[in-house]
Formats: C-alpha cells, structure tokens, sequence
C-alpha cells in the first residue's frame, strides 16, 4: 500500500493530490511505526507528517499555485543514479542482520544498557523518553536548535513584505560612512 | 539466494524501493514543491529502515511495564524492541519538518520572484537575466 | 469571516479539549508515548484551527506573533540553560543528576525541564511559521 | 572549573546567544552580542588546543552518561585544530558582518540574520568537536538550515534558486549520511566513534559496512563539494550576501572535509579506507579532474564571486588530492590547505565584499580601475588572490609545498599529479590576474562618488591578509600543528 | 657592525628607501635625492660585504622559517657579492640616469607624447613615484636573490622580483603595456612554478635539504637519468635566464621605460636568472658532480643554440631596444653555457660574464633611451648620421658594443676569453665554434648602429646648430640630452675600459667559488 502511495506520488501532477496523498503515506507509515513497536515514533510521525506537514504543503500551495507542468526531460540519469543507489543499498542489506532477530548487534551493547539500567538510573517507565531527554539530551537540543533554526528561516525569508531590491538606499546613505 | 535472506530481509527491501521512489521524486522533477514531497517521502522511508533495524521480532514497545522502582527482575522476560533507533528518528523526523518548512518558504519566495515554481521555467529566465547583464 | 456557526462553535468547545490533550501527552509522555515535541504540535495545532475558523487576525490578537517569535527562542534558552544551570552545580552539561541531592530525582527535574524547553519552542515555532505561511497570503492577495 | 567545560561552551555559547540576537531587536545590539560571541568561541577554541597540545584527547562526557552510553565531545589535535580555523573566520567576519550586513539586508532582518548566522557556527562548531556520528548529523543541519536562510538573504533573486538547490542537494547527503550512519548503527550497535573505531574491525567483511562507507562518503561529498557533487556551490557562493560568502566558503566545506577524514581515517581506519576500499584510487581521479576542470571554469567567469566560488571548488579538489595520497604528508598539506584556504578565501570573499559595499556589483566589467578608487580592498585582493595562486611568502605556498611534496615522495608516475598541481596554480594565476590586470592598468570610468570602503570593512579584512602573509612567512608552528593532526589521524582515533 | 648586520641591511635599506620614496612621493626633488641616497647607501653596505667576504668570511643570517627545516637564510658567498656589487653600483648609476631621464627634459608637447608612449606620464607626480618605489623593491628582491643562503629563499625573491617588475613593465597602462606584462607574467611565473618549483621540491625530496653548499647537495643522492632531466628542470625554470624558447618575455618587457629596461632587463632581472643557474650549478649539483654524470651536455646545445638563433633574430629587428633585448638573450646564455660546461674556466668565465655583459648592456640601453628621448627616434635605420650630432652619445656605444662584443680594450673580452678556454677544456670544439660565430654576428648588428651613426648619410639632417651643449630652446626634433643621463652614460663606458684593466675583483671572487 505504501508502495502504491508512493508511485502514485510520482504519477500524479495534481500538487493538492500530492500533498494528500503524501500525508496518506504518512498515516501509513505511522502505522507501520506502531507495528513495529515504535509508538512514540508513530505518534510523532502522524503528527508532524500527516499534520504539520500537510497544513504547511497546503499553505505553500495556496501561496504558490498547484499545477505541475509535465517533467520535460527524459528521466534516465535520475532513473540511473537511483537503481544504482538501490542496488547498492540492497547489496549492503545482504550481510545485514535478519529482520527482528534479538542477537543482532544492534540490539546489545548500548540498547541492553538502556533497557536495563534505565529504571535505577533515571527511573521512568518510558525508555525511548529516559533516552531522549537524558542519555542523548544533547541530541535532542540540538533538535531543539534545529527548529529553532528553521523558525529563524523561515522568519528571515517570509516576514515582512516584499524587499526592496537594488541599491538606491546605499548611495544616499554612504555619506554617513567612511 | 536463499529462502532465509529473503524471508528475514524483504521488510528492508520494502523500504528500499520506497526509498528510491521518494528519491526518484526528489531528483526527477522539475516542481520545487514535488520536489519537496520526494524529499518527505524519502526521509521517512529511511526512517522506516531504522525502525526495522530496531524492531525485535515478538518484542513490545520500549515502555518498561514493571515498577520502575520495584527490582526490574521481569525485564530480562519480556523482550523489548531497542529503544535508540526510535530516539533517533524522533530527532530526524523533527529535522525533516525543519527542512521542510525552510524548503517551502523558499519556494513561496520563488513563485513570488520567479511567478512560476517549475525548475525549467526558472532556468530559462535566468538564462535572459543572465544574457541581458 | 466564516458563517457556519457549528463550525466555530465546534472549534470553541475542541480547542479547550486539544489543549488538555497536549498538556497530558507532555506530562505523561514518561509513561506513555509522548513528550515535549509532540505537546507542542497539538498545542500549535489547536491555534492552527482556531486561525482557520476565527481568522488570523482574532487569533494574533490572543497568541501575537511577537510572543510566539518569543517563544520559540525562550524554550531553546531554557533547554541550554538547564545545562548550563548544572555546569554551574558542578555537574557536566546537562548531568541532570546535580538538580537534586538524588540522582534519580534530578534526572526526573532535568527531564520535564528540557522537555518544557522542547514544549515552548515547537509551540512557538510551529505557531511562528503557521503565522508567515498564512499572514503571507492575507497580506499579498 | 570553566576550564573543564571548554568543549561543551565552545557549541553551547553561541547557541545560547542565537536566541538572544532575536529578543535584542535592535541591529546594533544583535552586532555587537555576535562580535562578542565569536570572539568568545575564538578563545575557546585557541584554549582547546593549546590544552589538546599539551595533555592529549580532551573528552567531554555530555549529561554525566559516561560514553558510549551518553554523547561524548571528544577532542584531539585534529578537531581543536579545525575548532580554531572555524572560530578564527568566524571572529573576523562577524565584525565585517556589521557594516556590510547593513548594505545588503534589510534592517528588520538583522538581528535575525545574527541568530542564523550565530546558529551557522554553531553547527558548525558542534560537527566538529563531537565524538558521536549521530550528533554530527544534528548539528549539520543546524548548519545547513541556517546557511540556506542566510544564502537566500542575497540581494538578487538567483539567490533564492541557489539556497533552493543547496537546499536540495544538502539534504540528500544529509540523508545519505543518515543512512550510512543508520548501517554502520546496525552493525555495531553504537554512535560513538572511538567506539565504532574498535568494533568496526570486526565487521569489516560485511558488504553493509562497506556500502555504509560508500553512502557517508557521498553524503559528505555532497556538503563538501566535491567534483562533481559540486553543483550547487558556485550560485550559492556567487549571490549570498557579501559576509555569508566569506563566513561559508571559509568553514562550511573546511568542516565537510573534516568529517569526511574523521569518517574515513579515524573511525574507518587508513587500512579500510586504503587498502579495503581503494579510497585513494577513487579520489585521486576525482581531484584531479576537479581541480583541472574547475580551475578552468574559473578562467571564463564575468562575475568575480561565481569566479572564486568555482576556484573554491578547485581548491577543495587540492584538499582531497592530499587525502587521496594516503601518506602523512598528504594529509598535512589537506589539513594546512583547510587553515590557509580559509585564510585566502576569506579575505578575498571580504575584499569582494568591500566592492559590492561600494558599486553594488562585482561583475569583472564593473571592476575597472578600482585600484586607484579603492587601493586598500583592490591591494588586499592582490594579496589574498597571490596566495590563492601559492606565490611564496603566503599561506598558499606553504600547503602546495607540501602537496607537491607528498606526490614526490611516492615517486614515479605520481610526478605527474605533482605537474597538475604546477600547472593549476598557473591556471590560478590566470583567473586572478584578469582581475588585478582590469583594477589596476584600465582607467576607472564609474560613478565619480565611488570611494575607499569603510574602516569597519577594511580593518577585519586586513587582518586575515596579514594572516595570509604572516602564516606564509612563519608556518613552523601551524605547520606542525597540521603534521600533528595527519599523523594522528592515520594512527586511528585509539591514539 | 657586523656582517651579518650587513646582510640584513642590504635588504632593508633598499625597502626603507622605498618607504621614504613613498613618503616624499609629492615632492619631486626630495624623492630623487632619497633615491639617490638609498643607492648609495647599499652599494657602500655591499662594498663593506664584499671586504668581509674576500678574507674568506661568509657572513650568514636567518629571516624567517616557512616551512620547517626551510628557512629563509640569507649567506654571502663570492658569487652572490660579484652580483649585488655590479647590481648595487648600477643602481645608482640608473638612479642619476633615471633622473635625466624622466624629469631632467624641457617639456614639450611633442616630446610628452613620446614620454606617454615610452610610459612616463609627466602630468602626474604619483606615477613617477610609483617607478622609484618599485624600482627600489626590485632592487630588495635582487638583493635577496643575490644573498639567498639556501634554494629556497633564492626562489622566494626571483618571484618577489618577478611581481615587483610587474608594475614597471606596465607603467604605461597602455594596451602594448598590458600585453607585455601578460607574457612577462606569463612566461615567467609559469617556468619559475611549473619547473623550477616542481625541481625546487624534487631536489628537497632526493636530498632533504636546499642549503647552498660547496660542492653541491645531489652527488651520492641523485643518479641516473634523473640529473639531467632535473637540470633541465632548472635551466628552463628559470626563466629569467631565458633560455630558448622561454625567452619572449624579455622583448616583451621593453615597454619599459628605458632606465627599467636598462637595469632590470638588461642588468638585475636577467642577471638574476643567469646568477641563479650558477648558483644551482655550482653549489646544488656541484660541478664536478655534473661533469661527471654528464648530465649538462644536452643542455650546453641548449645554449649554444639560443646563442645563435637570438643574434640572428636581433638581426632582423629594426628597433634599438628589440634589438638590444635579443642581444641579452643571447648574451644570457653564455652564462648559461658557462655554468653547463662545468668546469672551473666555465663557471670564472660565466660569472665575471655577468658583470661584464652588465656594464656592456646598460652602456648600450642608456644610450638607446638618450636617443629615444633626444630624437623621437626609435628605429635602427634611422639613426644615421647621428652620431655626428651626439659623438658623446654614440662614442659610448661603440664601447659598450665592443664589451658585448668580447673586443679588448674592454671587459668583455675576458669573459669570452675564458668560456672560450672552458669549452676548449671539456673538449667541446663545436661550443668554441659558436662562440666564434655568435661573437661575429653580435659584432655586425651591434657595429652597425655607431658605425652608421658617424658615417651613415641622415635621411633627413637634424639641425646640427641647435644641438649646442647649453641651449635650451631650438627648432627641429633635437633635444639636448639630460646631463645626469650623460653623466651615467660616461660613468659606464668607462667603467667598460677599466674593467678590461683590471677585473682583478670579479676574478678573484670567481676563482673563490670555482677554485683556482
């Protein structure tokens, strides 16, 4: 179903179609999230991707226009870097640990740690927030940075009207200087 | 290629092909909003692949169910998925919004400059500016 | 302004309801999924509908722009500055630990201090960029 | 007790003071807190390494989590010393920054533009100094998100497109980098790279491994810049203001580099990355067609900025080019050619600056005749494009002195790479010289009033041309610094 | 004073003379005699080196350290002193020419146009100040090439040299002027980075060192094919030794005005190069070293071929100063010659032959600009008759021409007297035969100007009564010559004859470097 969501993405010149659909694909994949045990991901995922995301799409094209015109040029060096980096990808899948087997490595050394010290050491229940917050807090600083940044982005390119462009302002004001 | 790899690895490749699918979007079309959408549907495909990563198969979420101050005896018995790869796609998800919105206000920016949000388009009127000066 | 009565009532009587609902998801978001960032987009949210019902302008009069730009900066400070607060304790940078004579008290105190910093500034920034998507269009039609 | 927390103040204090430029309001203000701050993190980072110097790896464990179960800030001769070229650019251009800013973004913007420009180092910064992959993915797109903005801050509209585009291609490698980071996660079950360093050995036959090698080295190709990743640095560079250019094209690569040889040689080790994965071989072709081919490009340009941003994309094929020698001389012409091209690039992009200040263009027809109108910014333009060019008694010949060294020393066909060099550098030679010839033996036809740019521009970019002679005449010390730091590398970050 | 002290100073008077040139620049009279003063100055202080020197002393000085293990050092040893004592008295001589010349001339309409094409630009004082300042850093920088203690600063000032003529040969700003300065760049700093500096590295690389040391850094490092080919690297490298076909810079550069053409492309600069193949030669290979790898024969028909093909070029230019130029190249590569015969009557022969070309070619290109200034006249054909109007002028071409020439009573002659011998000795006939040859032809295109000069029939008479000594205002196209130009020109035609008596000093220092 995903995979359906995603070629219709491709297929679809519509952009409201798009945005809605890319929420779909969102939805989805927080379900999917949730199947594989990540509910704090999934809920985060619905949030921000069928929520936020949508509502900013929306916005974008309400301000932008919703029309794509047809891809002109013939897609083969796109469609070439992106089989190559699949192929790579699944041939780099190939040694990968089985899907779900508990004596993957990625699943001790550090992981065992949180799980099992978690509760003496900070003492809440939820270990994904005791991880978040306080074994990589700084992580999520710099997430919190991270927003913060693009507040300042978006800030920096949306506030206030339309600029004045040229330099008729520095001339006059060049008398100051110097 | 045996039954078994592909039985314990076919979720990855699932999220593979989204993945290039979201990335085949990006990089193929002209539209600087598509291009946006690409982008969202590729992060969170690679999202999806660090989730599998840490997905334990009859696992539970990493939400200890014990007291958390009784003595964790039972966490040995019930089988947690790893919680890491869920911290660290909360932090991508939320840079992916980050990267998003940036994205947009730029391409409002464009429309505004440009009147059109097609890559063509743009080029061909920077080709004129450019020609011009 | 919008006519449809119900709908303004409806967002009325929810917006109360999504705000209780983010302050549970921050709160309990040491016991269930949760936490901070997700607080913040429902909080967020919630002024998102009501824009979209009352219009921008009613909303700015309650949540102004200048406070939102506002918060978003004040939860980053806050999160820092926890940090910086157990520097000062003598502790490494955000070793929570120092905020409480028991480690694990001050890991809980540390943990729903920066998580109240992720509150404030997703709130503010999400509320922050909602304001320029949406005031761009009303000023330039 | 302040000196223990060195590492953690050097990110968090320009980070705190992002915020803080917001609430001042006043452009002014907002000026005068980010001269202070970088001046600030400059301190900070000298300390740093005058202690890594003295002491060793400084490690900094965040939030009392004793690595790798925390996040660990780790500092070695190699970071300290990129520490100290992003800081040192960073406290010269802010102070340029004032003035310049003025002219070319609006008043309301300023102390915004501050906290995204503050929030730029801080990212920056904080890829640096880190010990933990994944935090070097946090703080890239602090970076990243902050330099789109400030790029899109140009005064034409291209300079929108540009930080589109930049936009578009960093966060491909960003995800890249997610990526390979996310495999190498899932074969080791750690972020932290002295950890990863040690147990990586263990799984370097895997083929997951290696692709992960494959896609952090194109995500981080991507953000360097590397030929033919490249494309969207000369826009980027050409339209952003004059003080975004000189800040990014000084350290924003100079970091990318950076990660890339932390990846490849601290984490991966020289025997993976030289021996496993033939990096040297790839590289070597990829640098070279960089430097030729870009060096090239460069000669053909009319604006004088897309100029130099294509000489940048030449010069960082210089960096990778010491790298693809896999010796330690290589390595220290890479890490002296990071210092010395950020001194360079610097003080040009500021000279241009100091242009754009005055006749709003730097076309190379615009131009004509600056040398008697602005003889102080058209003299530090003759400097900073001598030691782009390598012309002894600058920085720049220090590290093609090395580089030439290191193709010499491996003997043989290697001869040839070394005549690339040469030969490029005449090529430099040439781009440069259009300009100075145009400034200096042409008669100024402009606008009467056109006068010497302000002290407050003048100064900051004196001093890094005075750097670029300074260095180029004493470089005991930078470089044995730089020679410290290449041969730490090539021991593995365990040392 | 020490003479390490000594050392120092010759570097920096130059540097502060430029400094108080740049101060004075607005005062015409004042900046001249600083000028004036510097020059004197350093050739005392050099006089003073070349007193320590000749007891044997090698007074030595470190400025600065690069690159760690290479500093920039700075040593005198007999053939540097040979150098910066003919470079640092010309000097001063240029000074007083230079003074005549630029200023020293009635100003007159016809004749500023002809000062702007030469690239003086009376009307603005700035300009000519800006000729004494860099004219004072050229001669810092030949200073330093002159005292380098190692490679490697040797090659730090041949690019100071480079960049600090750069302004001179474009003084004029003209689109001529750009031009030249584009092959002088060109040329020059495409050979000094492509070879010199790629053989510069190599040679650090093979010997791990670039220090000047007697006998030479390479024997017992270096063997086989990759002697010859660095030489080679060396010899076209330096390209202000412009060896064929790296010498088109040096035509370029004569756009000059003449007294830089006639210090610097006649004296310093190609000096400098050929100074610097020696210097290579005798201290880096070591000239037994290369003798016997045999590594220079090739390089010597290198030589002997631009010997040849330069004077016949000169021959076919019609213009003094081109011609003069294609002289220089060729004059140059005797030297070059010289050093690649590699043995010790080669290496006295090719050293005294820098001093003795010098004071030769600055004789001829004082007497070229004289004629330029005096007469508009720029040509070869159309100085006939002249030398009647100008016997001073012409006399002392005729000098200078016998010294290029190698005819006694000049100095000249005992340079090609003794690379004549040097080739005997390493059995290269054919080299003695192109010396021969190369002396005849320089003797017909040389001769040929004061020869037609006195007994030539002018096309068109000048007017032969308004060239009185003191007259100051007369008709026609003649105009008296600068007495400070005259005073120069005098000074180095005898300077010509003396050394023909006794070039007792520069062979002394010679046989200092190559033994006895």
């Amino acid at each position: 179903m995903l995979g359906a969501a995603g070629l219709a993405l491709l297929r679809i010149r519509n952009l409201f179609a798009v945005v809605m659909l890319a929420g779909i694909y969102s939805l989805l994949s927080a379900g999917l999230f949730t199947v594989m045990d990540a509910v704090d991901v999934a809920f985060t995922e619905a949030a921000v991707g069928a929520g936020i995301s949508t509502v900013l799409f929306l916005a974008a094209l309400a301000l932008a226009g919703h029309h794509e015109n047809k891809p002109g040029h013939t897609p083969l060096l796109p469609m070439l870097v992106v089989v190559i980096t699949g192929a790579a990808l699944v041939y780099g899948t190939m040694d990968m640990p089985g899907f779900g087997d508990p004596d993957n490595p990625v699943h001790h050394h550090v992981a065992d740690h949180y799980l099992e010290e978690s509760p003496h050491e900070i003492g809440i229940p939820n270990v994904v927030t005791a991880v978040l917050a306080s074994y990589r807090g700084y992580d999520t600083m710099g997430e919190t940075t991270v927003v913060f940044a693009a507040a300042v982005g978006v800030m920096l390119l949306l506030a206030g009207g339309v600029r004045s462009r040229g330099r008729a302002g520095r001339q006059a004001g060049e008398e100051g200087d110097g | 290629m045996s039954v078994d790899l592909f039985v314990s690895h076919y979720n990855y490749w699932v999220v593979i092909f989204l993945m290039m699918v979201g990335f085949y979007i990006l990089i193929s079309r002209g539209n600087l909003i598509k291009k946006i959408v690409g982008l969202n549907v590729f992060q969170t495909s690679v999202f999806m692949l660090y989730i599998s990563m840490g997905k334990i198969t009859g696992g539970t979420p990493p939400i200890l169910l014990d007291d958390p101050h009784g003595e964790g005896e039972a966490v040995g018995h019930v089988l947690y998925s790893n919680p890491l790869p869920h911290v660290l796609i909360l932090t991508a998800i939320v840079v992916g919004i980050a990267t998003t919105s940036v994205g947009l206000a730029l391409a409002v920016r464009i429309k505004e400059a440009y009147g059109t949000l097609e890559e063509d388009e743009i080029n061909r009127v920077e080709a004129q500016t450019e020609a011009a000066e | 302004m919008r006519e449809e009565i119900v709908v303004r009532v409806g967002a009325k009587v929810l917006t109360p309801f999504i705000i209780m609902f983010a302050l549970y998801v921050h709160f309990h978001g040491d016991y269930s999924p949760g936490g901070g960032f997700q607080a913040g987009v429902i909080l967020a949210a919630a002024f998102a509908l009501l824009a979209l019902v009352y219009g921008l302008e009613a909303v700015q009069r309650v949540l102004p722009p200048w406070f939102a730009q506002m918060c978003a900066g004040l939860g980053v400070l806050i999160y820092a500055g926890v940090g910086v607060v157990t520097v000062l304790l003598g502790h490494n940078y955000l070793g929570y630990g120092a905020l409480a004579h028991d480690p694990e008290h001050g890991q809980h105190y540390g943990i729903m201090a920066v998580e109240l910093g992720v509150l404030v500034t997703v709130f503010g920034v999400m509320v922050t960029v909602f304001y320029l998507f949406a005031g761009r269009g009303t000023m330039k039609p | 007790m302040i000196a223990e927390h060195l590492p953690i103040l050097q990110v968090v204090l320009p980070l705190l003071a992002a915020p803080v430029c917001i609430f001042l309001r006043n452009p002014r203000a907002a000026g005068a807190l980010a001269v202070l701050t970088s001046w600030s993190a400059l301190g900070i980072a000298l300390s740093l390494l005058r202690e890594v110097m003295s002491t060793g790896v400084v490690s900094y464990a965040i939030g009392d989590w004793a690595p790798p179960i925390g996040i660990e800030y780790r500092v070695d001769i190699v970071n300290a010393w990129v520490l100290v070229i992003v800081a040192t650019i960073g406290a010269v251009v802010t102070p340029y920054a004032i003035t310049s800013v003025e002219s070319e973004v609006d008043r309301k913007r300023i102390p915004l533009f501050y906290a995204a420009y503050l929030l730029c180092l801080t990212g920056l910064l904080g890829i640096t100094i880190t010990g933990d992959v994944f935090n070097v993915f946090v703080f890239l797109e602090i970076s990243s998100l902050s330099a789109y903005a400030l790029i899109a801050m140009g005064q034409r509209r291209r300079a929108l497109t540009a930080a589109f585009r930049y936009l578009i291609m960093g966060s491909v490698g960003a995800t890249f980098i997610v990526i390979g980071i996310g495999l190498l996660y899932v074969m080791t079950g750690t972020l932290n790279m002295a950890d990863l360093a040690a147990l990586l050995p263990e799984v370097w036959d895997s083929r997951t491994v290696k692709v992960a090698y494959g896609f952090l080295g194109v995500g981080m190709c991507l953000k360097l810049a590397l030929f033919p990743l490249h494309l969207w640095l000369p826009n980027a560079y050409a339209f952003a203001p004059s003080a975004v250019t000189a800040f990014m094209a000084s350290t924003a690569t100079k970091v990318a580099v950076y990660m890339l040889l932390r990846l490849f040689l601290s984490i991966f080790g020289r025997h993976f990355s030289f021996e496993v994965m033939g990096l040297d071989l790839i590289l070597l072709p990829l640098a070279l067609v960089a430097i030729v081919s870009m060096s090239l490009v460069a000669i053909f340009q009319v604006d004088v900025k897309r100029l130099l941003a294509y000489s940048s994309v030449a010069q960082i094929g210089y960096m990778i080019l010491g790298l693809s020698f896999a010796s330690v001389t290589g390595l220290t012409a890479t890490l002296l050619h990071l210092f010395n091209h950020a001194l360079m690039k610097g003080a040009l992009f500021m000279a241009l600056g100091c242009v754009v200040y005055r006749i709003g263009s730097v076309h190379i027809d615009a131009m004509v005749g600056l040398g008697k109108r602005m003889p102080y910014t058209m003299a530090a333009f003759v400097v900073g494009g001598l030691s782009l060019v390598g012309v002894p008694l600058t920085v720049g010949f220090v590290s093609k002195w090395y580089l030439i060294l290191g193709a010499l020393e491996k003997g043989g066909l290697w001869m040839g790479v070394a005549a690339i060099v040469l030969v490029t550098s005449v090529m430099a030679l040439v781009y440069v010289w259009r300009v100075v010839e145009v400034a200096y033996l042409r008669d100024f036809a402009g606008d009467e009033r056109v006068r010497e740019a302000p002290w407050s521009l003048l100064v900051p970019t004196w001093a890094l041309v005075l750097a670029n002679l300074y260095f180029g005449i004493d470089a005991v010390r930078i470089s044995a610094v730089a020679r410290g730091a290449a041969e730490a590398l090539m021991i593995g970050i365990g040392s | 004073m020490t003479a390490s002290t000594l050392l120092l100073l010759s570097l920096a008077v130059p540097a502060a003379g430029a400094a108080v040139i740049l101060l004075l620049r607005y005062n015409p009279n004042a900046r001249e005699a600083a000028s004036l003063v510097t020059a004197g100055a350093l050739f005392t202080i050099v006089l003073r080196i070349y007193l320590a020197v000749s007891v044997g002393d090698r007074p030595a000085l470190v400025l600065a350290e690069p690159i760690p293990g290479i500093p920039i050092a700075l040593e005198a040893e007999p053939l540097g002193v040979l150098f910066a004592l003919v470079a640092s008295f010309l000097w001063i001589v240029t000074t007083m020419y230079s003074i005549g010349y630029m200023r020293g001339h009635p100003l007159r309409p016809e004749i500023r146009d002809v000062m702007a094409t030469l690239g003086i630009d009376r009307d603005r004082e700035k300009r000519q100040a800006r000729f004494y300042l860099f004219f004072a850093f050229a001669i810092a920088a030949v200073m330093g090439v002159a005292f380098a203690g190692n490679l490697f600063t040797l090659f730090v000032f041949y690019e100071v040299l480079t960049l600090t003529t750069f302004p001179l040969v474009t003084h004029s700003r003209s689109e001529a002027a750009r031009k030249a300065g584009r092959v002088y760049l060109g040329v020059l700093f495409t050979t000094s980075v492509v070879f010199q500096l790629l053989a510069i590295v190599w040679t650090y690389a093979i010997a791990g060192t670039l220090d000047f040391q007697d006998g030479g850094i390479l024997s017992g490092r270096a063997a086989g094919a990759v002697v010859p080919v660095l030489l080679g690297l060396f010899v076209f490298g330096i390209g202000k030794a412009a060896v064929m076909p790296f010498h088109r810079w040096l035509p370029a550069a004569m756009v000059a005005p003449t007294p830089v053409s006639a210090l610097l492309h006649a004296v310093a600069v190609v000096k400098a190069g050929v100074f610097a193949v020696l210097k290579v030669t005798v201290y880096i290979f070591g000239i037994d070293f290369i003798a016997a790898t045999g590594a220079s024969v090739w390089l010597m028909w290198v030589a002997a071929a631009t010997i040849i093909l330069a004077s016949l070029v000169a021959f076919t230019k019609n213009n003094l100063k081109v011609r003069l130029a294609y002289s220089t190249v060729s004059q140059l590569s005797y030297v070059v010659l010289g050093a690649m015969l590699a043995n010790q009557l080669g290496v006295v022969g090719g050293g005294m032959h820098i001093a003795m070309h010098a004071f030769g070619k600055i004789t001829l290109f004082f007497c070229a600009g004289v004629i330029i200034i005096s007469t508009n006249r720029t040509e070869v054909s159309q100085l006939k008759g002249l030398g009647r109007v100008m016997p001073i002028t012409f006399g002392a071409f005729f000098i200078g021409a016998l010294s290029i020439v190698g005819l006694p009573p000049t100095g000249g002659a005992w340079s090609k007297w003794f690379l004549g011998m040097g080739s005997l000795e390493a059995g290269q006939i054919g080299l003695v035969a192109v010396l021969m040859l190369s002396s005849l032809l320089s003797l017909v295109y040389l001769m040929e100007i004061p020869l037609q000069g006195f007994f030539g029939r002018p096309r068109r008479a000048p007017d032969r009564d308004a060239a009185g000594e003191d007259d100051h205002d007369h008709g026609g196209d003649f105009h008296t010559p600068p007495r400070w130009s005259m005073a120069a020109i005098i000074t180095t035609a005898v300077a010509c004859v003396i050394l023909f008596l006794y070039p007792e000093p520069f062979y002394r220092l010679m046989t200092m470097v190559a033994g006895p």
